[in-house]
């Protein structure tokens, strides 16, 4: 059902910078991991790569609608939180490539990177185990006085784990300004929906924690954005968690490894005819907030960064062999 | 005399008392501390170790939370990379192992991921002696000794309990701190108001002797200091070190306790196979072999789930009886 | 809100001997434990007693609502599971009171305990653990082609483990007949349920596993025993989980070294007017399935069988320290 | 020649390929056997390991799960109670510290508090030298060791791969099938189709030597062959003793092993504070101290976290050259 996004919402609601400062962050996230797959096919790239193709409208569109004292747990399709927030494109290649300059100062790879300073948390593989820290972190902030909200991301299959009910349900009896903002694509793994949970929709669980559940498209990056505008302005008023089910498609495999033959070609299709960054194009032009042109230029923008990061992080060091015993603890 | 006593604010103080005030000074003295756990507000935590302190600082300070360890640990995190001292209750060691990632892989990488501070802390009643059974009983040092990025302490007497429990609060990384049920109403000293932090990572010679060493932490340390008073009547000497941190541990203070005799027996209540004991004893091996006249044995429970019946757990819990025995075999070696 | 129990509903579905075998248990548990008390305050007991006082229409409904296949995870106020599927008050005994012969050959004390041959398992403490064993079991079971269900207790406070909803949703995906039965006393230990949880009821997570959930009033046995009969044929035909919650109180302590201090005197006396066993015998009497005379020749036969139970196992050994390090592993 | 080997079955299988045709006969020969983990179905699994079951035995018998390890653990101890011998994958090792308790505390201790045997095997690939960083390379050995009640077993070679898995399956009790990632595609072995269980707790010397005793297990085996061949050059030979079984370890081959050479190294990929390197330099430093010319030494990880980058982790995870290294000290001693 491939529609004209966002048809009916007024984009002239907020300013016109918002939006182009969404779409940069999709394409600079976009391209970054068409350039990390190419990396990762001519074997430079260390471990493996896992992408947010097709999910780039869900981070982008919920991160930039947060302010400065707020928190995020992306999670490893999330790239666009990490834009979104600050993180420049050259810190993403050197976390990729294990600089010593890094994020993580090469101790930790790929996915598994934030910076505490532009409120994004580094992740633990452990599926669900960030949404009860980004709980804390917002209790901690709102305790210093500041109206902070956090976001914490998941996937479909991570709502299985016993984490994820564990903190939904802690921040609900704290009155938890909290997002959960499930990416729905669908697949956890090779693993369909089917296999994962029973209920209709993921937001069925909402009630079960006295909260409230929205459901929105996860390839309308205007859509994903208004709602979460207007949900996070309500839960500054009145701190509670809510659960955002953003539908999608993965893409690609669930790494690089994957070809993703276990989903349907069709269902492929149906998603590509509604690529978010696509689609947040035609949003754009159609609503006259950007020609195709000042689009373009955006684009090559955002490739130029990349090819200026990548050579730059490429030119720096990996972490220095006699510095492995460092940082374990702090002094 | 008792007017003195008074007048100093000299008190006899019991292990748990010392764990209550040590949690007292530190609400009061910063106000980032924060102390959350299961039944821990107004009903004082299932020891009571945390009885009155809802009252004194409010809901906002001292506060219950769902059951949900990995929540807890995991929430814990959040607050301290946000300028807080979380100091959180586990109900009972053993319930941790619910959650374990979100202390070991969680909190103890951070640092050394990103560069930011984790200091949590986490209070974890742990070991048996009463009749707990295999569920409330355990003892898990082995565990965070082994993960990365944890510290561990475990004090023995109520001075240390409260000194290492300020000492944790102020260490900016997340440290597990063991605190033995058995102990919490079974020791006691007479002791001032006013207390120094207890430094992380020294040991303590509790006794001086020249025919062994024993090496132990926790209950044990009654139990063997028993035991070289029993040895002390046929005139053997026994030394005596109280380890108090687990993580980072004192070698120094051990290779000089073991040079001093030349003879060591490590003591825990932990499992035997793998325990913390296993630790030193290959610490010792690898760097006091030379120091050494006879085998380093161990004195640990046994490799058997934790038996709830007093004829069994008697025998189950190392006690100053078998140590005792222990000792004589060592000296005589 | 004392109200008349069962009044609407008709007793004469069912034989006669049904009630009285639930109403005989509800008798064994609580005299039980009312002996187990009065030992404990007098220090002839080893470890905690914690008892399931004003839970005894919730274990004695729904176990006698099982066949001969059904497994069984009880909890700590579930006594009257145990007894309903065959235990002996002389069990009982040697269990809480250490003794080589008991069930866990006194390995293990108080409410750990179980007989799998009566389709009981031994409960580990950690709350929320036992479901996905009730639900594995089943699924066993079923593969051999019995027709059998499980059924799993847990209390308010274990509803928020990361278990309860591993386990549910597991079961709700693989479509395995369990019956959740959750026995909402309103505290967990000194936690009272807004502290817990901020649903309604614990039963609108039914939703959220795309299953049924049913409530019921968990003082009257009547009740319950009718609604789980209906909802167990249900299961064995058409094979899902169905969360049921049922609402009691804690009457006493969470162990008797607790005097409940935290729990409202009017809650107290609210839940005191409705005890199971009264509610029970007035609904036998009412229904005319049997007279006070013959209740009350069953009150003196489970009293009888108690003296005798606890005289006998106090005359047996406890295990003996030379077997200490037997049966850690199976040959 | 080719012919010949085709006709005996012999050919050459990786450790992965061995894994797999274990648990495909396990599958044909004794339908108790349910293989069940996250993605093992028509995927078949992380590191296929389980490619082309569910094809062969259907749904019913190798069959996806919901991300749920302590729902994982939990129905398997269910089914193994009920008759089924239950194989699960947890998809790595390190996911299992999210459900440790059903496995430590629940499994681990069933039989000796109830009599009841639980039969489940959960394989665990663990490990690193793959760029895996903290969360995907972890060896917890220690943690399942120090725990009563469980059987801990991990083969080095692909022949061993295979007769452990069955052995492990077969065995009444849960067993922690330790599974080496690394060693998953580099590791070889010409073998026949046919093979024999391989029992547990049974050593192997892989390698005879007079001058100092490897003891070791997992990947490490092969780079301390790597070592031995060093040394070999130099006219120094080494044993090598494989353990295989890590609990219940072979005291006697051990002993043994040590007694032959009198100097003993003891390596392995997990962190060195309370490894299950500590329990061996225990066991032998109580048990065969008299044999003992020189200090035990350890080669392991360092205590800190897995670190990511190439540069980082090469000289983190111990190899030939940190094993040369330590046995020139060792055997200079
Ligand atoms: C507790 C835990 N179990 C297993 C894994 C292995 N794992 C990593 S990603 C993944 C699938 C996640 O699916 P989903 O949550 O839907 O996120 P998606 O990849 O689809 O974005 C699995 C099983 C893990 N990281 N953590
Ligand atoms: C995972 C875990 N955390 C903590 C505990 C300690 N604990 C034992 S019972 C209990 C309260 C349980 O409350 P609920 O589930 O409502 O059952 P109730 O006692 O009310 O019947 C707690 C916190 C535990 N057993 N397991
Ligand atoms: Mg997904
Ligand atoms: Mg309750």
């Amino acid at each position: 059902m491939p529609v004209c996004p966002s048809s009916s919402l007024d984009l002239n609601q907020i300013p016109r910078n918002q939006w182009l400062a969404i779409y940069r962050t999709m394409c600079r996230a976009r391209f970054t991991e068409q350039r990390m797959i190419r990396l990762y096919h001519q074997a430079k790239i260390f471990g493996g790569v896992y992408t947010g193709f097709g999910h780039e409208a869900i981070g982008a569109g919920t991160a930039h609608a947060g302010g400065d004292n707020d928190l995020f747990t992306p999670c490893i399709r999330d790239l666009t939180v990490h834009l979104a927030r600050g993180l420049s494109v050259l810190d993403v290649f050197r976390q990729f490539l294990a600089r010593a300059t890094g994020p993580t100062r090469g101790r930790d790879g790929n996915v598994h990177y934030g910076r505490l300073d532009q409120g994004v948390y580094a992740m633990i593989s452990h599926l669900g185990a960030m949404i009860s820290v980004a709980v804390g972190g917002v209790m901690a902030r709102r305790r210093q006085g500041l109206d902070a909200v956090a976001m914490a991301y998941v996937g479909d299959g991570a709502t299985s784990t016993g984490d994820f009910h564990e903190a939904v349900n802690y921040a609900s009896v704290f009155d938890v300004p909290l997002l959960v903002v499930i990416e729905n694509n669908q697949f956890a793994y090779s693993t369909p929906n089917s296999q994962q949970y029973r209920c209709k929709h993921l937001i069925d669980r909402a009630p079960g924690y006295g909260i409230e559940g929205v459901q929105v498209d996860g390839n309308d990056a205007v859509a994903v954005h208004l709602k979460v505008r207007e949900i996070v302005g309500e839960m500054r008023q009145t701190p509670r968690p809510v659960l955002l089910e953003c539908d999608t498609l993965r893409i690609r495999g669930h790494g690089e490894h994957d070809d993703a033959g276990y989903i349907p070609e069709a269902l492929k299709a149906e998603y590509a005819a509604r690529d978010p960054l696509d689609n947040m194009r035609r949003s754009l032009t159609d609503a006259e907030i950007a020609t195709a042109r000042e689009l373009d230029t955006i684009d090559s923008e955002c490739q130029q960064e990349i090819d200026e990061g990548y050579q730059q992080a490429l030119a720096e060091p990996m972490p220095d062999p006699a510095t492995l015993l460092e940082g374990v603890y702090a002094e | 005399m008792t007017q003195t006593l008074a007048e100093t604010g000299v008190v006899e103080r019991t292990y748990v008392d010392c764990i209550r005030q040590a949690l007292q000074q530190l609400l009061r003295d910063d106000d980032r501390v924060v102390v959350f756990g299961e039944d821990v507000g107004a009903f004082g935590g299932a020891f009571k170790a945390t009885l009155g302190l809802q009252e004194e600082f409010g809901r906002d300070r001292v506060f219950d939370t769902p059951i949900a360890e990995s929540a807890i640990i995991g929430s814990a995190i959040g607050m301290a990379t946000q300028g807080l001292r979380p100091i959180i209750e586990m109900q009972f060691l053993d319930f941790m192992n619910t959650a374990l990632h979100q202390l070991i892989n969680n909190a103890a990488t951070i640092h050394f991921r990103t560069g930011n501070a984790v200091p949590i802390t986490v209070r974890a009643p742990c070991g048996g002696g009463f009749g707990g059974g295999p569920f409330h009983s355990e003892e898990l040092e082995t565990i965070f000794c082994h993960m990365p990025g944890l510290k561990v302490v475990y004090p023995a007497f109520p001075c240390d309990a409260r000194g290492l429990l300020v000492s944790a609060v102020e260490d900016p990384n997340p440290v597990v701190y063991l605190e033995n049920k058995y102990l919490y109403r079974h020791v006691k000293e007479c002791l001032a108001d006013n207390f120094e932090p207890v430094p992380i990572g020294v040991a303590r010679v509790c006794r001086r002797g020249s025919d062994a060493t024993i090496i132990t932490y926790g209950a044990m340390v009654h139990e063997s200091l028993a035991a070289a008073d029993v040895l002390a009547a046929e005139e053997r000497q026994i030394m005596v070190v109280d380890l108090r941190t687990l993580k980072p541990y004192d070698h120094d203070t051990i290779l000089a306790a073991v040079a001093a005799t030349n003879r060591v027996l490590v003591v825990h209540e932990a499992w035997r196979c793998c325990g913390f004991g296993a630790e030193i004893a290959a610490g010792i091996a690898e760097r006091g072999f030379h120091l050494l006249d006879a085998p380093i044995m161990r004195v640990a429970a046994p490799d058997v789930p934790i038996p709830f019946a007093p004829s069994l757990e008697s025998v189950y819990r190392p006690s100053a009886g078998t140590i005792v025995e222990a000792l004589r075999e060592l000296i005589e070696y």
